[in-house]
């Protein structure tokens, strides 16, 4: 088949779009569903500034092909937060920690965070350091990135 | 306009893939960047995820690991401790959930040097049907016809001692100057698996009883130096191809160090 | 095998501004009526923090609460000219600009509030809390909101400013090369202590100590957020980027993040960090440009402490393990 | 975070501010974190179409001939943009204050001078069209011999590859920017050591993680609207202007939020070809380079070479330095012969030499073109200068904090090109940074003051 109509469940919301076979998830996101800050940095799997969550799994929305996303769940950044004045704890301590300076990475940066804290509530310095081994950031040099998500960590374990 | 087919069997796959223009994708880490900047190069994808090649089985210590698990799927199964140094030394988290055992062996990646000291066997599956085989021998196969690996066997009756290193310009998520599998079965026969010292993942036979008798690489290099001569390494951003055949020995014992 | 520690260190100084043939910026600022002030500019955020120390500038010379004032940058129909952000300039020049037309507005503002309070504008002060009142005199005042309220549905009065900033022209001499090209420098020290591995070449940087003289720092987490990205990028130029790993032939240039070398958060050192200041004269509230120069002593310091570590002495950037071993070679 | 220390300095007055000096959070960062944040490229336009270009796979070649029919006919093709589309099709950036040679091509004619300059702007209703018919496009080259070594380039038989007609920047009448400061050959007669080293650095990449680009959207009034993420909105504006033969009030620039520049986006690219593709076809145009053009297309950081030949005596005072520095620039010269001047002005670094001397060259080669980056012609400087005094420091034997200490540029000195120094701390970083190691300087460097 050339399209298909896919049935994404995108942030709690069912959406159907219609994708060509060569569509990329991170294009359905931007493009379709108007989700920007899923951000296409590379399109080669090389910055992690477009990773999501497909059925909790941290993915590359830029290697996904969207036909692949039917009948699955997909979490973006815009997803993370429960309201805009009630921001995950991971975003504030990014906020704290001044762990943003121009924003492009932070999408993937808090994906990659969560996709660790989900499933390791008490991670060390080193599973930090891994756990956002696939993003990368030009203006931060990393050190409040990581202090960042340990401070999450301790918040969310607490 | 590109096609997008799942076959459901390997026999519908095979055929999809003998088309001109196929293009098959599993995790899609390699390629579907490609294929979505430039999808007039293709006429049809082919998505092998749906061929139930993502089970992990055991068979009287024969562990069968099908083509499309994950390196996230190596990670999440205990018994498969031995490889997961090496699926962990594969990209990042995102990528490593998406990144299948089949296009590591492809792509010739790092864990290619933890199966080939190993002694791992690959089925590859063709037109006329599927034959099992030394991954080593793989590499010498034709590539030109169709084929689609399906799963990778590691014998665990052989046990022994295992390492794995991998040397690279940074800790995480980087192209590996050389990766080294080093494994010594019970009678102390050591074979090493090395990625980055040739155009394609080799494996020599290693001095017998070197896990337990560590060298230095200085110690290592004149036998390793000799086995490889035939090869080329690749020179790329990252290293020459001198500095790769200079590492290929310092891999190799930091991977019997441990 | 066997590990080397060294230690090296450098010292920087660095231009605040780049004289590009004549190199102003503009500042526009006015209150609403519900005495919310908008800064409009249209110099670019690009991460450094631009917006923010503009806000801060614009509270501190208006005298109103940072939450008050809002920057408007980006737009060529509404913002007045800006040369760009580069060259350690965006703060220097913009902040000037920002002061003088906060200056101008506040002028209005305090104007109004004396006839509201029926003293002098000289005798009256803002609290930086929202109110204006007379000096010596906390209980006689009226709220920027009320003066904004009256500027425009009592009297009918702009509040506003306008400000620019402009470092003149300058050629340099062809002969001698006499210029002035800069307004002051911001200045350094960076002590580098590093681990080489003498079989793999491969370079570990364990820590940076670093003093900055930054004029004075407007945000100082903002400062800090520079200074610790900069020595990760520093720390990047000195061992691990290029576009063309065997300069001069242009072979293998990197085409993606795959390719093009960085050190990622495994990499990243230890940091202490010491700011001192001396304000410059020309900046606004003293600044120097601290943006750039953060990413500079770093390479030198780990060529330095390379040396102290191993005896070679690498020329060339970036300062690769091949590069390292071929020296150690040429040393045997 | 940092520690504040306080040093005492004439200009360290009292004085209490309530906004300036607080550590307040970043203005914009709840965008960063929850994905609010939007860039050049989070805007939607109805009928946006999208703009590729077809590159030279030569580093330098004729081209004899071109046959855009295939990309023509393909599917979603909607034009393509030619040399002889663009109205002024030869600029240079710093032409707006007067500064020239003009010697940059927007869309290649008759030669490509780099791997990967363009000849052509493909405009289709997709990328993937866009892609296809550029894909398509038949050129026909003849290689032409490449240079890539800034001193091969200078040589008297290597081959030109500028418009003007020289592989240098012309400063003046001068094939260098120059600095004369005393007499250096007298002080290297006076010193007791002479230190010679010759330093390399490669070209850098910025990495912006936001690639550059712009999107130009025609207005029902017959206005441009520009979105795109330059470091300079008026500065770009007002080239694209020039090269688009349109009057600068038609264009409106939209920015000032970017993800990131380091000095990649300073030069105008993306502008130019979206605003005429706008203006050409009446449709919104979206100009981004893919990663692997931010990459291999768009410009460096240059390229450095520097020879610095020091006279010193053997209390460790550098009494004479003569640096011969090259800047390579590429194909086109961006910014670079500024960055060098600004290289210029920085060859005795943050110290006070009496005889200095200097030579520094913008140079072109067959290279991807370079301009500004973080550190504009000094980053590189210090790598050598700072390399250089520990090489002198081990040379005489003397120890390197004081070899800096007692060079170090102070309140009055007259720096080489002619600017009296003010408001210097150099001294005080270096001794500050001593205490931070535990490294107890001796009595009379620690007594050491920038001022008087």
């Amino acid at each position: 088949m050339t399209v298909k109509t896919i049935a994404v469940t995108v942030n709690n919301v069912e959406r159907h779009v219609t994708v060509k076979a060569d569509t990329t998830l991170l294009d359905v996101m931007r493009d379709e569903l108007g989700l920007t800050g899923v951000r296409a940095g590379c399109r080669r799997g090389g910055c992690g500034s477009c990773s999501v969550m497909i059925d909790g799994a941290l993915s590359f929305s830029c290697l996904t092909p969207a036909m692949r996303a039917d009948g699955r769940t997909v979490e973006t950044i815009e997803g993370v937060a429960a309201s805009p004045s009630d921001l995950h704890p991971i975003q504030r301590a990014f906020i704290k920690h001044g762990s943003s300076q121009c924003g492009f990475c932070s999408s993937g940066m808090v994906m990659s965070a969560k996709a660790l804290l989900d499933r390791t509530p008490k991670p060390t310095r080193d599973d930090v350091v891994e756990a956002i081994s696939g993003n990368t950031c030009r203006c931060t040099g990393y050190a409040s990135i990581v202090d960042a998500i340990l401070e999450a960590a301790d918040e969310l374990s607490a | 306009m590109l096609a997008y087919e799942t076959p459901g069997d390997v026999a519908d796959a095979l055929k999809l893939m003998g088309g001109a223009g196929a293009v098959v994708i599993a995790g899609g880490t390699t390629n579907f960047g490609d294929i979505a900047e430039e999808p007039h190069k293709y006429s049809v994808v082919v998505d092998i995820t749906k061929l139930g090649l993502r089970k992990i089985a055991r068979d009287g210590g024969v562990i069968s690991i099908g083509a499309a698990a994950t390196m996230a799927d190596l990670l999440g199964d205990p018994d498969l401790a031995t490889l997961h140094g090496a699926a962990r030394a594969v990209g990042g988290p995102a990528l490593r959930n998406a990144a299948t055992v089949g296009g590591n062996i492809i792509y010739g990646g790092d864990l290619v040097a933890a199966l080939l000291a190993l002694g791992a066997d690959v089925v590859v599956s063709r037109a006329d049907g599927a034959s099992t085989g030394p991954l080593s021998a793989f590499y010498d196969g034709d590539a030109a016809q169709p084929h689609l690996v399906t799963e990778v066997r590691i014998d665990t009756n052989k046990k022994g001692k295992f390492g794995f290193y991998k040397l690279a310009r940074r800790r995480d998520n980087a192209r590996s100057v050389v990766a080294a599998g080093v494994a010594q079965d019970t009678s102390g026969r050591v074979q090493i698996g090395l990625v980055g010292v040739a155009p394609r993942p080799v494996v020599v036979e290693g001095p017998a009883g070197l896990m337990d008798a560590p060298q230095s690489a200085a110690e290592l290099r004149g036998a390793l130096d000799a086995a490889l001569a035939q090869w080329e390494p690749p020179t790329d951003s990252h290293a020459t191809a001198a500095y790769r055949r200079r590492m290929a020995p310092v891999a190799v014992a930091r991977a019997v160090a441990g | 095998m066997a590990k080397h520690f060294g230690r090296g260190m450098a010292a920087i100084s660095y231009p605040t501004g780049m004289n590009l043939g004549g190199d102003p910026t503009g500042a526009l600022v006015y209150a609403t009526s519900s005495g919310e002030f908008k800064v409009t500019l249209s110099s670019v955020d690009l991460g450094q923090g631009l917006r923010t120390v503009a806000r801060q500038i614009a509270a501190e010379t208006l005298g109103v609460p940072l939450e008050t004032v809002n920057i408007q940058t980006g737009d060529t129909d509404t913002g007045p000219h800006c040369h760009g952000s580069f060259a350690s300039r965006g703060t220097h020049r913009m902040g000037n600009a920002v002061i003088a037309a906060a200056k101008e507005a506040r002028d209005v503002m305090l104007s109004i509030a004396a006839d509201m309070l029926e003293v002098d504008a000289e005798d009256l002060e803002t609290d930086g809390e929202g109110r204006i009142h007379v000096a010596g005199a906390p209980d006689k005042s009226v709220s920027v909101t009320d003066v904004c309220l009256n500027g425009h549905f009592g009297i009918g009065k702009t509040i506003s400013g306008r400000g620019m900033y402009l470092k003149e022209f300058n050629t340099p001499d062809p002969e001698t090369g006499a210029m002035d090209p800069d307004d002051g420098h911001a200045h350094a020290c960076c002590v580098a202590e590093i681990e080489v591995d003498d079989e793999t070449g491969i370079v570990d940087v364990k820590k940076f100590y670093s003093t900055y003289e930054v004029g004075r720092a407007i945000n100082p987490a903002l400062v800090d957020q520079q200074i610790i990205g900069g020595a990760w990028m520093g720390m990047s130029y000195a061992l691990f980027e290029t576009t063309s790993p065997y300069n001069p032939t242009p072979d293998h240039a990197p085409a993606d993040f795959t390719e093009y070398l960085m050190p990622h958060a495994a990499e990243v050192p230890e940091m202490e960090n010491i700011v001192i200041e001396r304000p410059n004269p020309t900046g606004p509230y003293g600044v120097k440009g601290v943006g750039e120069m953060v990413s500079n002593a770093q390479s030198p310091a780990i060529a330095n402490a390379i040396y102290d570590a191993i005896g070679v002495r690498i020329t060339s950037l970036p300062i690769t393990p091949e590069k390292i071993l071929d020296a150690l070679d040429a040393k045997a | 975070m940092y520690r504040k220390k306080h040093v005492e300095f004439p200009e360290n007055t009292p004085q209490s501010f309530h906004a300036v000096g607080e550590p307040v959070t970043r203005v914009g960062i709840e965008g960063n974190v929850t994905g609010g944040l939007k860039l050049t490229e989070d805007y939607a336009f109805n009928g946006l179409t999208h703009l590729t270009m077809v590159r030279s796979p030569h580093h330098h070649a004729k081209i004899v001939s071109m046959d855009l029919s295939g990309a023509e006919a393909t599917p979603g093709f909607i034009r393509a943009l030619t040399a002889k589309d663009v109205p002024n099709n030869i600029i240079t950036p710093m032409q707006l204050i007067g500064i020239g040679p003009k010697d940059e091509r927007i869309i290649a004619q008759d030669v490509v001078r780099y791997k990967g300059e363009g000849l052509a702007a493909i405009i289709a209703e997709t990328p993937e069209a866009a892609a296809e018919a550029a894909s398509k496009v038949k050129v026909e080259y003849e290689e032409l011999p490449a240079v890539f070594d800034v001193e091969e380039a200078l040589k008297d038989d290597a081959p030109i590859i500028t418009l003007h007609g020289k592989n240098y920047f012309p400063y003046e009448d001068h094939h260098c920017r120059r600095i004369r400061f005393g007499d250096v050959e007298q002080g290297f007669a006076e010193a007791d050591v002479i230190v010679e080293q010759r330093y390399d650095t490669g070209p850098v990449e910025h990495v912006p993680m936001e690639v550059t680009g712009t999107i130009c959207e025609p207005t029902a009034d017959g206005r441009f609207n520009v979105y795109t993420n330059t470091q300079g909105l008026f500065f770009i504006l007002a080239l694209s202007s020039y090269v688009c033969d349109i009057p600068p009030h038609k264009l409106r620039f939209l920015g000032g939020v970017t993800g990131g520049g380091f000095g990649g986006k300073v030069d105008g690219v993306t502008e130019y070809l979206a605003i005429l593709g706008a203006h050409l076809t009446g449709r919104p145009v979206k100009y981004f380079y893919s990663r692997q053009e931010e990459m291999q297309i768009s410009s460096t950081r240059a390229g450095w070479r520097f020879y610095i030949k020091d006279g010193v005596k053997n209390d460790g005072r550098i009494v004479a330095r003569k640096l011969v520095g090259y800047a390579n620039c590429g194909a086109y010269n961006r910014l670079v012969n500024y960055g060098v001047t600004k290289g210029a002005a920085h060859v005795p670094g943050p110290y006070t030499i009496p005889n200095v001397y200097a030579d520094m060259h913008c140079v072109y080669t067959n290279r991807q073109p370079a301009s500004a980056m973080r550190g504009f012609g000094v980053t590189m400087m210090d790598f050598a200068i700072e390399s250089q005094m520990d090489i002198i420091a081990e040379k005489i034997g003397v120890d390197p904090w004081r070899l800096r200490l007692i060079n170090a540029y102070k309140d009055g000195d007259m720096k080489a090109h002619r600017k009296e120094a003010e408001g210097t701390a150099l001294i005080e970083v270096i001794q500050e940074t001593a205490a931070a190691i535990g490294y107890d300087l001796p009595e009379d460097l620690k007594a050491l003051k920038s001022y008087a």
